[in-house]
């Protein structure tokens, strides 16, 4: 979230596609209501099925699962037919402006420079016409016919209402409404907030998606304002902390990145990182990246590296190829991986197709589960009927289920959705013989450790290079571990003056004290500040907020530099005056930059010098054109779902996104709309949370049994009875659950032909108090997001029809 | 947002109120305390119901209930009703608002709306198994439940159930135990949305007030409090879009009052019947003295002797 | 002309001073005190369960909850006990002319002026009044008591007929009550009638004053 | 309401008449004295407290956890509900985190180690030292096996292709940097979390 969860309170309007917050976020989903309430913001949800969001809306939108880039490319053109767009913003806080060489082109649903034999691009033709002085070529006046904003208007011209409603089925009349409301808050004095989920990024174009959406904030003007802004609502508690500390596979913490075979030293990894700025002034923050590497390494190898080993670079791991979890199944498929952790992991449950899922786990020498409940994968070799239906005595995997605390048994910071760090107190001595993650691991580390100092082995040197400096070894202590994220000085850190900045041993303030020689650790650079100098802010409970935009400055931390509001230097005009009266937040006051929050960049440079806000950025501005940053394309193309009822209407030929991963075998039970003319998908039920809560009693009260969502019309079109039995069925697997026929599902018209949809909540499995049912994801297809390699759940093909026997 | 009520605190507290503060104790007569508490109301307002069940799983947690899994059977509902141990339920209306075409998916939390003349008090047998504290709270006193179900036919919205387990009825407290102790009832406090809130009657009359102006502007003319006359008031009460069809949320009526059947049961008959019986007892005592008894005469023996024959002395 | 002939098994004559008569056989006293005895606790637990100021009966029963589940299965004794009294006595409960006359002289009834009335066989009008009362308040009452059997019956009714077998159910009560009175005051009022149902016996002069033609028929049947 | 209260009073005139003066004699009037306890007492007096966060989604509301010590004398929660302090979730709960207590307490908490032998259809519990010293032995032999120390052309890439680890994501900032550091230290490359699915 470039916002927080409070902030959304100060939205005039609230536009939910891609999500269901108020299904999956409720508490988060408070704030929409208070927006509502208190300002009398307008509610409105795009979806496949009226949802609980769109239950509390004031208007709702239907449309095809798996077209949200028409949608939203329609809306991106009404605003650009329109010319409803923040100009000045625009101008300034994009990169509209920005010359695109000419030798970039699209056509026929193809950017050039795309190899069908490899589905990838060649993208050196995405890219920035230079000048001589190394600066990127603007054009401010918005004319020249290569810029970006005039690329776009050509772009997304094809999306007209009519089309949106050809490929999505939205009704034209709510499609229109939605593109109004939307552009009302491209005015300066009016916000926006976009809030979304895995209704987003569950597509082989999942990060088009979330393009297309930030493109519109942006020519709205509402990315950096209070009540804006893009708005990821994540799923587990702490997936932003773990994913900030980068436990995914080309992740190390604070998003910088694995070394790779290409880059044997450490400045070769360096140098393609360390991004100098297209624009005179510009912040481009990532120049920094070498005191972060250099700072986290410090804190991996500690007194071992060196600048003369390099800080310990060679003893890193390097990537050969990017085994994101698709791939990781599929390599395990392939009886290529001899064990496998599971920490608080579910895969059985949540990876597609699952009957590929348990041929790979039965492949595994080893499984280890830490969880505090039993998990349907650490059952996996169990047979459970027609649920899961294996033989054990054919599994030769040996089977590890480890006792973990819970969340009460345990303390330790969490980081929110919106970045913010919030410390959990320990409630209750563990459960039975249960031991917490910490303890665990630290014990299997120093256990293999000391095998191979008596046994020897390989890679014994980079084994024995990391840095285990705790009190208690075997189990190191939260704050222990909370200050080592953070960063200390390791020497006096001295100023240019030679004046002590940070005394030796001294925990850091901010990461803009990193150093790259050595003098400094830290493994999380984007969290220094949260456990500084002055002690834990993750457990500040000061819940004032004097600004009563809902900032709560002095509430834990917020990284980076506990910045509530992301780019929040876009909420003053180029003259560092707020856009309006109604949306100040940080401005210029003559001296410095000031407001509720911390601004982006150091606060007394003036706006005169036109430091962009987006630091992170070379250009300093945000990006509508992507350049070669994305796998698929600079800009968004609608692209149908790899399995889809319809051809792609704008590009016939073209089947799914050119440029998604498939592997073989998985391209081979791609179904078709010929068998599985019907579209589905998958969804949680605010009754319960992903796999855990069908174990906890209450929750399986209230919510007891797997179930199948569909229309009235397909209902009677199968003749199928609400409250019976069905089976749905797709080319990889079958499932059963009770049919519940409603008028929140509708069929849609497809390019003239009718669109059943059904919806399948995912919520249900073999193991725990609700009723048993096969995993959703004996259905979906194995095929990921371009850009993420995140499986296309959200939209596939199946077929229906009523089991015979009695209605429930 | 309804300022939220402070923490509960982890230490001993002394009740605000208890059977000092009773105006109601079913079958028995009290002498009302002097002065009548602040009233307390819970306000549900359905336009900010998500309908995610959070009251039901607090209710549960809150009071200890065990509730059995059960199935689905088509429904959102879940338990398919109110039981003994789910004492507030969400249930799920779709519907098709034929002015505006759209469809809306009408959720109400039901359970006990603590009437300010309760029907379940009126009907109960039991001394002391049902009381009405001063701030409106209507209570189920376990130990004082004879478990006749007179109760159920007492509550004109069918709310108490009766346990097959101890025979005891059960319904939503209001968190008589929480409220005593300054905090909102379990449900209240969950509530993602604010949908339910809880204070005192007039704040949350003022509050719905608020709620009904930000619907009517969002153009549902006929938005209203439902806080029905014809029970005297209830301290549950609902904001609705439609107030002019409370039917339409899951059947809440239209103008719930004490059945009149009940009324003549508990009142009428109930004094007519023993006046009756009084009287026909009276009226025998009363012939007795006047007529004296029936007796047999000699000559009636000596008659029965010669038509039976025998002997005669 | 001839007339039914009024007289039951094992109602007899026995000469001798003073005649006796045999009204009741045992099985059909003890039938009669069970169905009184459910009667009356039924009026008791019931009459508990109606009026508060009455609740405290149920410490009769152990209490309120066992007063709850009591009273449902003394009705159901109560019920077939008087299922027997019903076979054993129906016949001779048939509606005759005479009634119709004794009915009409109900004052002579009343001031005891029995001379004055029609001469009638094993039960007179006001008898066959209060039985075939009982018979009919008592099919009414299992019935509306089966519908507000909580424990058993709960889920086979709604809560509106609910309501209205508890009304009918109360009614009806009030009124068998009142029958009761009337039926036990009758056989204190009348001397000599409650040995009928203690002893089984009753006088000559008794069944000569107040069942005359029942005595002639024992007599006649007997020469 | 004169007339209502005059006819009242009558009536109880003729109940006690009728039935009330031998039984109310007998003494079974005290019945009615006997009054219950009414309010039930505060559940949450005699516990500690304290400030949690939901363990379920990423808007992470703040809890209060309240606990008491059990029978063997340990620290066991009693009660979970929503911290009216916390600016995120003013106290409120969803039904997942209000049912909290539940997930604590749920019947497929795992108690102990378990161990699955291959082929086996069942569970056994074994000792932790068993389970830690199985594993580490088991991850030696295969680490010796396919732990690569340097590519073909001879560049230190000190991989270990063959293992994959998938972190949790409801772990907290300091077991996921431990996660890391294991796994990596390791030499693991194919580590996910839950960000994708």
């Amino acid at each position: 979230m470039t916002n927080s969860w409070m902030d959304i309170g100060n939205a005039d309007v609230v536009w939910i596609m891609g999500g269901n917050a108020a299904e999956a976020h409720p508490c988060g989903f408070k704030w929409v209501t208070e927006a509502k309430h208190n300002r009398g913001a307008k509610l409105m949800v795009v979806d496949p099925r009226f949802t609980r969001s769109a239950a509390v809306a004031d208007h709702y939108s239907p449309l095809r699962a798996g077209t949200d880039v028409a949608f939203l490319s329609g809306v991106i053109n009404y605003l650009l037919t329109n010319d409803k767009i923040q100009k000045e913003y625009v101008k300034h806080y994009t990169n509209a402006s920005y010359i695109v060489r000419d030798d970039f082109d699209f056509n026929e649903g193809l950017f050039t420079g795309y190899n069908e034999g490899t589905r990838s691009y060649n993208r050196s033709s995405w890219e920035y016409v230079m000048e001589p002085d190394g600066f990127a070529k603007r054009d401010l006046t918005l004319s020249d016919p290569r810029c970006v904003y005039q690329l776009m208007k050509k772009h997304f011209s094809v999306y007209t209402p009519e089309v949106v409603e050809r490929i999505t089925g939205a009704p034209k009349d709510k499609f229109l409404k939605v593109a109004e409301w939307a552009a009302s808050t491209a005015t300066g004095d009016r916000s926006m907030t976009i809030m979304y989920a895995l209704g987003w990024t569950q597509h082989s174009h999942g990060a088009q998606n979330i393009r297309c959406a930030a493109m519109i904030q942006l020519l709205c003007g509402n990315v950096g304002i209070p009540g804006g802004g893009i708005n990821a609502l994540r799923g587990h508690s702490n997936v932003q902390g773990i994913t900030d500390i980068g436990t995914l596979t080309a992740s190390l913490p604070g998003y910088l990145a694995m070394p790779t075979d290409s880059e044997p030293t450490l400045d070769s990894h360096l140098v393609k990182r360390a991004f100098k700025p297209l624009q005179p002034d510009q912040t481009s923050y990532w120049q920094n990246y070498r005191k972060f590497y250099v700072s986290f390494l410090k804190s991996l190898y500690g007194p071992k590296a060196t600048p003369e080993n390099e800080f310990g670079y060679q003893w890193m791991p390097k990537l050969d190829i990017a085994y994101d979890v698709l791939r990781m199944f599929d390599v395990m498929h392939q009886g290529k991986t001899t064990g496998l952790f599971c920490q608080g992991f579910n895969p059985l449950m949540s990876v597609s197709h699952k009957a590929k899922t348990i041929a790979a786990l039965s492949k595994l020498k080893f499984l280890v589960s830490m969880d505090p409940i039993e998990t349907d994968t650490v059952r996996f070799w169990e047979n459970h009927g027609e649920y899961n239906n294996v033989d054990p005595t054919k599994i030769q995997t040996e089977v590890f289920m480890l006792p973990v605390t819970s969340f009460v048994e345990e303390d330790g910071s969490f980081t929110n959705s919106s970045r913010l760090i919030q410390w959990r107190w320990q409630a209750a001595d563990p459960y039975f013989e249960s031991k917490k993650d910490i303890e665990i691991l630290s014990d299997l580390f120093l256990r293999v450790r000391t095998l191979y100092e008596k046994e020897g082995g390989k890679g014994v040197e980079p084994l024995m290079a990391i840095d285990w400096n705790y009190k208690d070894p075997r189990h190191p202590s939260s704050d222990e571990l909370a200050k080592e994220l953070n960063g200390k000085a390791l020497v006096d850190l001295k100023d240019a003056e030679g004046k002590v900045v940070r005394a030796a041993g001294q925990q850091l303030a901010t990461f803009g004290e990193m150093r790259d020689d050595g003098s400094t650790d830290g493994v999380q650079w984007i969290y220094t500040g949260f456990y500084g100098p002055n002690g834990n802010f993750a457990q500040r409970r000061d819940n004032s907020d004097p600004s009563g935009l809902g900032v709560y400055a002095s509430w834990g931390f917020s990284w980076p530099a506990n910045r509530r509001i992301q780019y929040n230097r876009a909420s003053a005009d180029p003259e560092g005056k707020p856009w309006s009266e109604a949306k100040k937040y940080m401005f210029w006051n003559g001296q410095r930059w000031t407001g509720p929050d911390v601004p982006d960049y150091v606060p007394t440079i003036p706006p005169e010098r036109a430091v962009g806000p987006f630091i992170m950025n070379q250009e300093g501005v945000s990006r509508l054109f992507t350049r070669g940053f994305l796998a698929d394309g600079p800009f968004p193309v609608h692209y149908e779902p790899f399995e889809s009822p319809v051809a792609n209407p704008l590009y016939p030929k073209i089947k799914g996104n050119p440029a998604a991963r498939v592997f073989k075998n998985d391209m081979e039970v791609f179904g078709d709309a010929k068998d599985f003319p019907i579209v589905a998908t998958t969804y949680r039920l605010v009754e319960h949370f992903h796999y855990w809560t069908k174990s906890v009693h209450a929750n399986a009260v209230i919510q007891p049994e797997f179930f199948v969502e569909m229309s009235e019309e397909l209902a009677r079109e199968k003749s199928i009875r609400p409250g019976q039995m069905v089976r749905v069925w797709s080319n990889r697997g079958e499932v059963k659950g009770k049919a519940v026929v409603t008028k929140r599902l509708k069929p849609l018209k497809i390019d003239g032909k009718t669109v059943h949809s059904v919806g399948l909540p995912l919520n249900f499995g073999f193991i725990g108090e609700a009723k048993k049912a096969a995993p959703v994801n004996t259905l979906t297809p194995f095929v990921g997001d371009a850009n993420a390699q995140t499986p296309e759940f959200k939209a596939f093909l199946v077929n229906v029809e009523p089991v015979p026997g009695p209605v429930a | 947002m309804f300022p939220p009520i402070a923490n509960p605190k982890a230490e001993a507290i002394t009740p605000k109120f208890g059977e000092q503060d009773l105006i109601r104790r079913s079958a028995s007569s009290i002498t009302p305390a002097a002065k009548r508490q602040t009233e307390v109301a819970k306000l549900i307002d359905v336009s900010k119901c998500i309908g995610c069940k959070a009251c039901q799983v607090a209710c549960l947690e809150w009071n200890n209930l065990i509730e059995e899994v059960g199935i689905n059977v088509g429904v959102y509902e879940n338990p398919h009703d109110l039981t003994p141990n789910t004492w507030t339920l969400m249930r799920y209306t779709e519907w098709e608002n034929p002015e505006s075409g759209n469809l809306e998916w009408l959720i109400r939390k039901d359970g006990c709306m603590h009437c300010e003349d309760p029907g379940c008090l009126k009907a109960c047998p039991a001394p002391g198994a049902i009381v009405q504290y001063s701030n409106g709270i209507v209570d189920f006193v376990k130990d004082n439940c004879i478990g006749c179900g007179y109760c159920v036919k007492g509550c004109p919205f069918n709310i108490p159930r009766i346990s097959k387990v101890d025979h005891k009825a059960y319904k939503c407290t209001l968190c008589s135990d929480r409220v005593a102790v300054g905090q909102g009832p379990a449900c209240q406090k969950a509530c993602p949305t604010q949908a339910i809130v809880f204070g005192t009657k007039d704040e949350m009359k003022q509050w719905a007030d608020k709620r009904i102006k930000d619907l009517k502007s969002r153009g549902y003319q006929n938005a209203g409090l439902y806080d029905p006359p014809g029970v005297g008031g209830t301290h549950v009460m609902y904001v609705l879009q439609h107030a002019d069809k409370p039917q339409l949320y899951a059947g809440l009526p239209d103008n719930p009052a004490i059945s009149p059947i009940v009324e003549l049961w508990k009142g009428l008959t109930k004094y007519a019947g023993l006046t009756a019986i009084g009287a026909f007892a009276a009226i025998g005592f009363l012939h007795h003295i006047v007529s004296g008894a029936n007796r047999v005469s000699d000559e009636d023996e000596r008659n029965a002797k010669r038509l039976a024959g025998g002997s005669t002395k | 002309m001839s007339r039914t002939f009024e007289v039951a098994p094992g109602d007899a004559v026995h000469p001798g001073d003073p005649v006796i008569v045999d009204r009741y056989t045992t099985g059909a006293r003890i039938n009669h005190w069970i169905t009184a005895a459910s009667l009356v606790l039924l009026a008791l637990s019931g009459l508990a369960l109606f009026h508060p100021r009455l609740f405290f009966l149920t410490s009769l029963f152990g209490g309120g909850s066992t007063t709850r589940m009591i009273h449902p299965w003394i009705g159901v004794v109560l019920f077939f006990s008087f299922l027997g009294l019903f076979f054993r006595f129906w016949k001779l409960n048939l509606w005759k002319r005479e009634d119709g006359t004794w009915m009409a002289r109900l004052r002579d009834v009343l001031t005891a002026h029995d001379e004055k009335l029609p001469e009638v066989g094993k039960y007179n009008a006001g008898q066959k009044l209060v039985f075939w009362l009982m018979s009919v308040l008592i099919i009414v009452l299992i019935a509306s008591g089966l519908v507000i059997w909580q424990e058993y019956f709960a889920q086979y009714t709604t809560v509106e007929q609910k309501r209205i077998a508890v009304l009918v159910h109360a009614i009806a009560a009030i009124v068998i009550i009142c029958v009761w009175i009337v039926h036990v005051y009758a056989a204190i009022w009348v001397r000599g009638t409650i040995s009928a149902m203690t002893r089984g016996k009753v006088t000559g002069g008794w069944a000569w004053r107040h069942h005359r033609r029942w005595l002639k028929e024992l007599v006649t049947g007997k020469t | 309401m004169n007339m209502e209260l005059s006819r009242r009073s009558f009536m109880v005139g003729a109940g006690a008449g009728l039935a009330g003066t031998t039984l109310g004699a007998l003494g079974f009037g005290e019945i009615e004295a006997a009054h219950a306890a009414m309010i039930r007492p505060y559940k949450l007096a005699q516990t500690k407290e304290a400030r949690s966060s939901c363990p379920y989604c990423a808007v992470c509301c703040g809890m209060m956890v309240f606990s008491a010590k059990n029978a063997e004398g340990k620290m066991e929660v009693t009660h979970i509900e929503g911290d009216s302090d916390n600016p995120i979730n003013r106290g409120t709960l969803c039904p997942k985190g209000a049912g909290a207590l539940d997930y604590v307490r749920a019947k497929t908490r795992v108690k102990y180690p378990m161990y699955r032998k291959p082929g086996s259809d069942k569970f056994e519990q074994v000792s932790w030292d068993f389970a830690m010293d199985r594993i580490a032995k088991l991850v030696k032999e295969d680490r010796d096996a396919n732990f690569i120390e340097k590519n073909k052309d001879g560049v230190a890439v000190n991989r270990w292709p063959t293992m994959a680890f998938l972190s949790g994501s409801s772990c907290t900032n300091e077991t996921g940097w431990i996660t890391w550091k294991v796994a990596r230290g390791l030499g693991m490359l194919q580590i996910e979390n839950q960000a994708r699915i």
